[in-house]
């Protein structure tokens, strides 16, 4: 027999410091596994967030930095631009990327930075305790939303990737979910993707990855799957949103 | 060597190409404009990086990412601009981030205007960030300095790894002087054994501030203090002017500081033995200068455009051994060689 | 012929794969591991055909696949 | 005998107030004197006015911005109302009166009236001339810098515009030559 | 009176709530996210606002507009979040509007950890925005504090025209203690005479920083320096303790100076004359006071939960008349009584 | 003869200060002028922003806040949720608006305030000389952009209207100009509408005002109206984008 | 019959009012007003159908229609 | 005699440790003692671990956290051998023998060994009331705060939820009373 599926080389040996059950933990391994494919980990530079994933340099197998909360794509800008040979990419959550962070990453979309953006998408707040997020679920009660997400008090959950999708500088974007098998493969092929993109020079490449919060969200990891499967992607419908790199 | 007429803006721009410049990220704002208007022209013709960013947050912290990577990197602003960018300096400090930041200073507080103002000492000195953090804070008070300090400025920075912040005022920014281009152009990426190039034949590095181990911050605290004890050990700096003999001694930096330097002309020509200190750098302070001239008798007097910010660590320097006074100007008014003059004449009474 | 190897210790017991696994032969342990969870463990190791579902769900990258 | 001179140019907007005061300041340099210069700028400009601060020594100087200003340079009507009050006793005043009518302001005899307007207009044959046809007036007032100082001058200024060296030069020449 | 035990975080809450808070704003971060959790249930279910704002920045300018219609309107946060308040803070001191915002502390610089500190003591003291700008800053150190400070911050905010900073630190908010609801509902609004409700019936109002015509922002900031001579003289507070005979005078705000009255206590049972002077408020500071303590063979200890910064404060009160010690730690670690007691016992010495 | 032409009451007597033929004059008084035909002067309050128009407190007759650079949309909701019997608006340059204020804009129309929103986009940052801003056209040449927008550098021009279409939280959106008098009428209907939606309570309305800036555009006045019919307006289509209040 | 009254000194002969006219009955002045411009005049009064075009292009707010 | 108790109670997230320290320092604060409680927070608690410290005084008290800490509820091992070593001679210790290998620590006297998981699901029937059986011990080996002051505690603390109110009281008895 041999091995062949194991923890890839471009991801560090120590424990993950997630939930159990968390989705960053499996959308890390496949972000490691598209940069062990395409032999980019030695001139990887990741940018982490403020958010459950700040720990993220602690499992990359590669060079990492942090940025202020929501400000990765800036940071990333910065790194890019005066290192087009490296390959950046931040990794970002909903409150990151899409409330406090929602000028730079509009802007450096709309720059067509040549960079790949992960974004991770769990409807709520992980790391400060399951707070309302931009994406929160009409109706989702958080630590915020005692009563609910009311559309007339909170807004909508805001729809990242079609808004993106209006920008001349973004180049490919897709909605991918990681809350069974055959969805985390086909995630990883977005994901690769992504990075393949940017070693081509193609430009700005975003995945938004519906993932789960079981902790903060009150559900056992199984709950918390099938959540995803019946409710949240009812409103984050799954597919490519935008790809002109063909 | 010729000597050519511009504004301390370009000056400073001129400084940082010299300096081997990798990286301008700005956002408009008066009285700085002509920085990233220079910039967009020259870092674009060099083949280097100039973004107009999409605010001052984003242009902080892309200086942050690329200085990460070990590239020289400049943002520039005036003062509501550089209030906007505390977050990502303290994260530079805290990330020992060589950045290089400009606050061309206007009046406040809020919109106020765009006269030239020093009201951001305290922000600049004390830390208007969160946290226990030093910039190193220059004061240049004239073109010929905006280019020179500014040319250093990389090295410093890099040499402590630690931010470093050019305080001037909108007069210094928008004059014209004579400069002369005296410093030799660098080449811009020196190998540094921390910053994010890529893992290749190495481990992986990472630059950051998040330190949630028991103890760990509290560790890189004291480590960052130990630092900056060295740094006020190497790096204060002032210039003094006629201090020898000095009765009355103004302490002023920036385009105060030659303002006072006339009064103080003035005032020896009446008789009155009047000097100046002038601080280059802001932090570290030259407290030790300072307090080498405090004594029973010998009269101080901080000249500020701001309503008396420097004039505390003046006191500090000076601790109860002389008296300090003040003068100062507020909201982008400024002071008079008239009113220093009247200021000294009264202190000698 | 396939199998899993679980890293005992990683494991937190979310009990991801044994949902992922469309053989159900992986289970929880009786005992705890030295962070506290009952941890997965192959039991039908016959049934295992190397699918990998096992591997792709676990948010703590401590299955290895053989086949 | 000590040389110190603070100077006000200013006119409207787009009467080249600025670029005056960079070519009076690049001649002190020529000559080897300290200068520096100083404009309004931003939003202050938004009324329509423009100015700029020329100071001259032959010591370092202090303040760029004019506290005691003992030349002074006035296009319009606006200008000189503006900055006549703050000029000191002994200053070299030089009005445009194509622009300013004169008789309201003939009770001060420091101020030299010159149509500058007019003869850029028509003996230069191009009114954006006019600044420096006051620069040559000024000049001669104040005796500091010296004209060939101020030549050289423009031809730095324009040294990539060499066609606008020479009617700028002839402007200095008219404004310094009138009588 | 029945005492309910609750964390320093809600008692902050119930504080406004009972002030009549007609509007919160915020932004989660830790450690003061019951706030943002607490109102969100609260101030709905009273009818009042609650926002989840975008960001900080956002949170802080929400409060800005609630404030500049004579609402009565708090925001909160921790470090960095306070950092990114700046700009706004500098705007709401330059328009006179009587926001609260509430810093609790937590380590730094950059992101540093979630456990409490005091490090931005500066920030919030001199001024972490731009200009000559002061706000009000109180520090509570204990449940019953947050729960009485806040409910005056908003008068006191209102009564000076003048935004207020509330200090404490992820200690403060985080520990339950049992709190006293001693204070009386305010009804939330009450007319004033600057604030936009519509020009019906009078002349359009404008409330703004910007001033451009000459000498208009000068003069602004002259306003605003007798308004807050006025605030000095009148809103300096402390807490004395054992002062009378002391010979060494701890002088000690927020959490530390709990420990340091504990360590005070046991210093005096080993017949050690130690006091202290604890700082209600941070801004005025109660220099007046400490000066009165202040004579030769006094010794003074600063202790912060930071690398020293009040100690400047204390300094520029004591003027030099008695030495000034520090004791403090970094990035979240905690001062023992053990390690004040000892210091004590040093400079008893 | 009748005076059927002049200033209207929300318009105070001192004279504006821009600068001569600039845009903002005109906006103001469609503004003025649907502000006085609704009668809702008594109960107005603006939010000016930080461009040229940041003096518009000095011109409109009615109560008036300023916001910080970009941050009129929080100062807003600042303002009517605590005074929902109030008529708020915000009045802000394409800089204000779409670069640094880029994250309150999107999230104060994604909450769906019932507020009302004049942007003017003129392409360029007037008030500090005319840099770049997230409007300019690709080419145009400004202070920042000296050898011409180009996109690939400096990204693509930002179609706010459209993005904003996106929300769920937006209710009409327009984009209109005032290049010439027919426009300008037109123009006003929209402001109109976009003020009388408010006092219905129909929620956020967003008029895109296109604008000339003849200074920084170093243009006189006619041919600024010019370059606005024919070269702005390819880019910037004009019409209704959005109406969900019928 | 229909006239417009242009206010003198807040015109900032910008020439916006014009070019709109249909009629073309707006012009430039020959002198300079307070603050320095050539103000626009209705030169030809007759021509004038207070069609409002003018007050409607006018940033400055300077003209009144009358009809 | 002076009161002076720092306590902290320790285990896993979900062990109900957080609401236990509440419900102690509800005690004081009922016995008319002074008192604190000091949660851990935020992303500490990431690694599954949770504790809170509670300090019981009859003076005013300093700091909330534990510097001298002389009582100890281990509901399992990690906290153990985390919060042994910090704890004072004279201490009072209760360890979850249903979780911890009492033979790892037999040299520590001080160490109350209780199967306290194992009485709360068999004889309360519900493992969630472990933490109250612990602090039942706790108190009966601490003498304070009473155990009278302890059940008006859980009276006050779950005046929303009656119900609980008699269940958590059994668990408390059952500790209090284990022998
Ligand atoms: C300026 C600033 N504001 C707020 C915080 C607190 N904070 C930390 S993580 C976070 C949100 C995390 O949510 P998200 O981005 O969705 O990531 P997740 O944890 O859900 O993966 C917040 C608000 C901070 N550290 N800095
Ligand atoms: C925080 C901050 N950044 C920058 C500025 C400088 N600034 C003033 S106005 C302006 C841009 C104006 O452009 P726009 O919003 O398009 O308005 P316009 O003047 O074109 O109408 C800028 C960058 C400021 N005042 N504050
Ligand atoms: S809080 Fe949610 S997102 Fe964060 S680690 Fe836990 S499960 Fe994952
Ligand atoms: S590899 Fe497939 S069959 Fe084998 S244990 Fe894993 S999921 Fe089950
Ligand atoms: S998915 Fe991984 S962590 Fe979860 S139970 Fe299986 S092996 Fe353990
Ligand atoms: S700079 Fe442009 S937008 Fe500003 S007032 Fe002048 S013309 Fe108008
Ligand atoms: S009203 Fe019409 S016709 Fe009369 S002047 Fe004005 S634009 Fe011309
Ligand atoms: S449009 Fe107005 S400002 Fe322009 S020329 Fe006509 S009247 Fe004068
Ligand atoms: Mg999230
Ligand atoms: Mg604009």
């Amino acid at each position: 027999m041999n091995k062949i599926l194991s923890k890839p080389e471009a991801l560090k040996d120590n424990p993950l410091s997630y939930c159990p059950g968390c989705g960053h933990g499996i959308i890390h391994r496949l972000i490691a596994e598209a940069i062990d494919e395409l032999g980019i980990r030695e001139r990887t530079i990741a940018v982490a967030p403020v958010g459950c994933a700040v720990f993220a340099y602690d499992y990359f197998n590669f060079d990492t930095t942090e940025a202020p909360h929501g400000r990765p794509p800036a940071v990333a800008t910065g790194i890019k631009r005066t290192n087009p040979d490296k390959i950046v990419f931040t990794y970002q959550g909903d409150g990151d990327l899409a409330a406090i962070g929602t000028a730079e990453t509009i802007h450096c979309a709309n720059r067509g930075e040549n960079i790949t953006v992960i974004f991770v998408n769990n409807a709520n707040y992980g790391m400060t305790g399951g707070q309302m997020a931009p994406t929160t679920l009409i109706g989702q009660v958080t630590e915020t939303t005692p009563f609910g997400r009311d559309p007339l008090r909170e807004g909508y959950p805001v729809k990242v990737s079609e808004l993106l999708a209006n920008l001349d500088g973004t180049k490919y974007i897709e909605r991918v979910t990681v809350f069974d098998a055959p969805h985390v493969i086909q995630a990883k092929k977005a994901i690769k993707k992504a990075f393949q993109n940017q070693v081509e020079g193609k430009g700005y490449s975003f995945i938004e990855v519906i993932s789960h919060c079981p902790v903060d969200w009150g559900k056992t990891p199984l709950e918390s799957v099938k959540w995803v499967e019946e409710v949240f992607l009812k409103t984050f419908p799954l597919g490519v949103i935008k790809d002109t790199t063909k | 060597m010729v000597k050519k007429l511009i504004k301390g803006n370009i000056a400073l721009c001129e400084g940082a190409l010299a300096a081997g410049l990798d990286a301008y990220f700005g956002y408009p704002i008066t009285p700085q404009n002509e920085v990233p208007a220079y910039m967009s022209n020259k870092m674009v013709s060099l083949g280097k990086v100039f973004v107009q960013a999409e605010s001052e947050l984003a242009a902080a912290n892309m200086v942050l990412g690329a200085c990460a990577t070990g590239k020289r990197s400049m943002t520039s602003s005036s003062s509501p601009g550089i209030s906007l960018k505390q977050e990502a300096i303290s994260y530079m400090a805290g990330m020992e981030i060589p950045g290089v930041i400009v606050n061309v200073q206007r009046g406040g507080p809020g919109l106020g205007n765009i006269a030239g103002s020093q009201a951001d000492y305290f922000q600049a000195v004390k830390g208007g960030g969160h946290g226990d953090y030093r910039l190193i804070v220059f004061a240049p008070n004239c073109a010929q300095e905006m280019y020179e300090i500014t040319y250093e400025a990389f090295d410093i920075a890099e040499k402590y790894r630690n931010p470093v912040m050019i305080l001037c005022d909108g007069i210094i920014g928008q004059m014209m002087e004579p400069v002369e281009f005296n410093k030799e152009q660098k080449s811009s990426f020196s190998k540094k054994d921390w910053c994010l190039d890529g893992c290749k034949g190495r481990e992986p590095r990472s630059v950051k501030s998040l330190l949630m181990k028991d103890g760990a911050l509290e560790q890189h605290n004291l480590d960052l203090q130990k630092k900056y004890e060295t740094i006020k050990n190497n790096e204060a700096k002032a210039e003094l002017y006629h201090i020898e003999d000095a009765e009355i001694i103004i302490v002023s930096f920036g385009i105060s500081s030659r303002i006072s330097k006339n009064a103080i002309k003035q005032a020896r020509e009446k008789g009155i033995k009047a000097g100046l200190i002038r601080p280059i750098t802001l932090w570290p302070f030259p407290s030790e200068i300072i307090k080498k001239y405090a004594k029973p008798g010998i009269k101080f007097l901080s000249v500020e455009l701001s309503l008396g910010q420097m004039i505390e660590d003046v006191k500090l320097a000076v601790n109860g051994v002389s008296s300090v006074d003040f003068l100062g100007r507020a909201g982008g008014g400024i002071v008079s060689d008239k009113e220093v003059l009247n200021k000294i004449t009264e202190l000698k009474k | 012929m396939a199998k899993i190897i679980v890293n005992n210790n990683r494991c937190k017991g979310c009990g991801l794969c044994i949902n992922a696994c469309p053989k159900k032969c992986i289970s929880f342990s009786d005992e705890l591991n030295k962070i506290g969870y009952h941890y997965a463990v192959l039991k039908n190791e016959n049934d295992c055909i190397g699918c990998g579902f096992c591997y792709q769900m676990c948010p703590d990258v401590c299955i290895e696949v053989f086949r | 005998m000590k040389i110190y001179n603070e100077i006000i140019i200013a006119g409207l907007g787009g009467q080249g107030v600025l670029l005056a005061g960079t070519i009076l300041a690049q001649s002190a340099l020529e000559q080897n004197l300290k200068t520096t210069w100083f404009p309004s700028y931003g939003a202050e400009m938004r009324g329509g006015t423009a100015n700029s601060t020329v100071i001259i020594s032959d010591e370092e100087i202090g303040s760029p911005i004019a506290f005691s200003p003992s030349g002074l340079i006035a296009l319009n009507t606006l200008s000189l109302n503006k900055f006549l009050p703050r000029m000191i006793e002994d200053s070299s005043i030089i009005a445009n009166s194509s622009m300013i009518n004169s008789d309201e302001f003939k009770s001060d005899k420091r101020i030299k009236f010159i149509p500058i307007s007019e003869i850029a207009d028509k003996e230069i044959g191009n009114i954006k001339a006019a600044n420096m046809v006051a620069v040559g007036a000024l000049i001669k007032l104040m005796q500091v810098p010296d004209l060939e100082n101020v030549k050289k001058a423009i031809q730095t200024a324009f040294s990539k515009k060499p066609a606008l060296v020479e009617i700028n030069i002839k402007a200095v020449n008219a404004g310094y030559n009138y009588k």
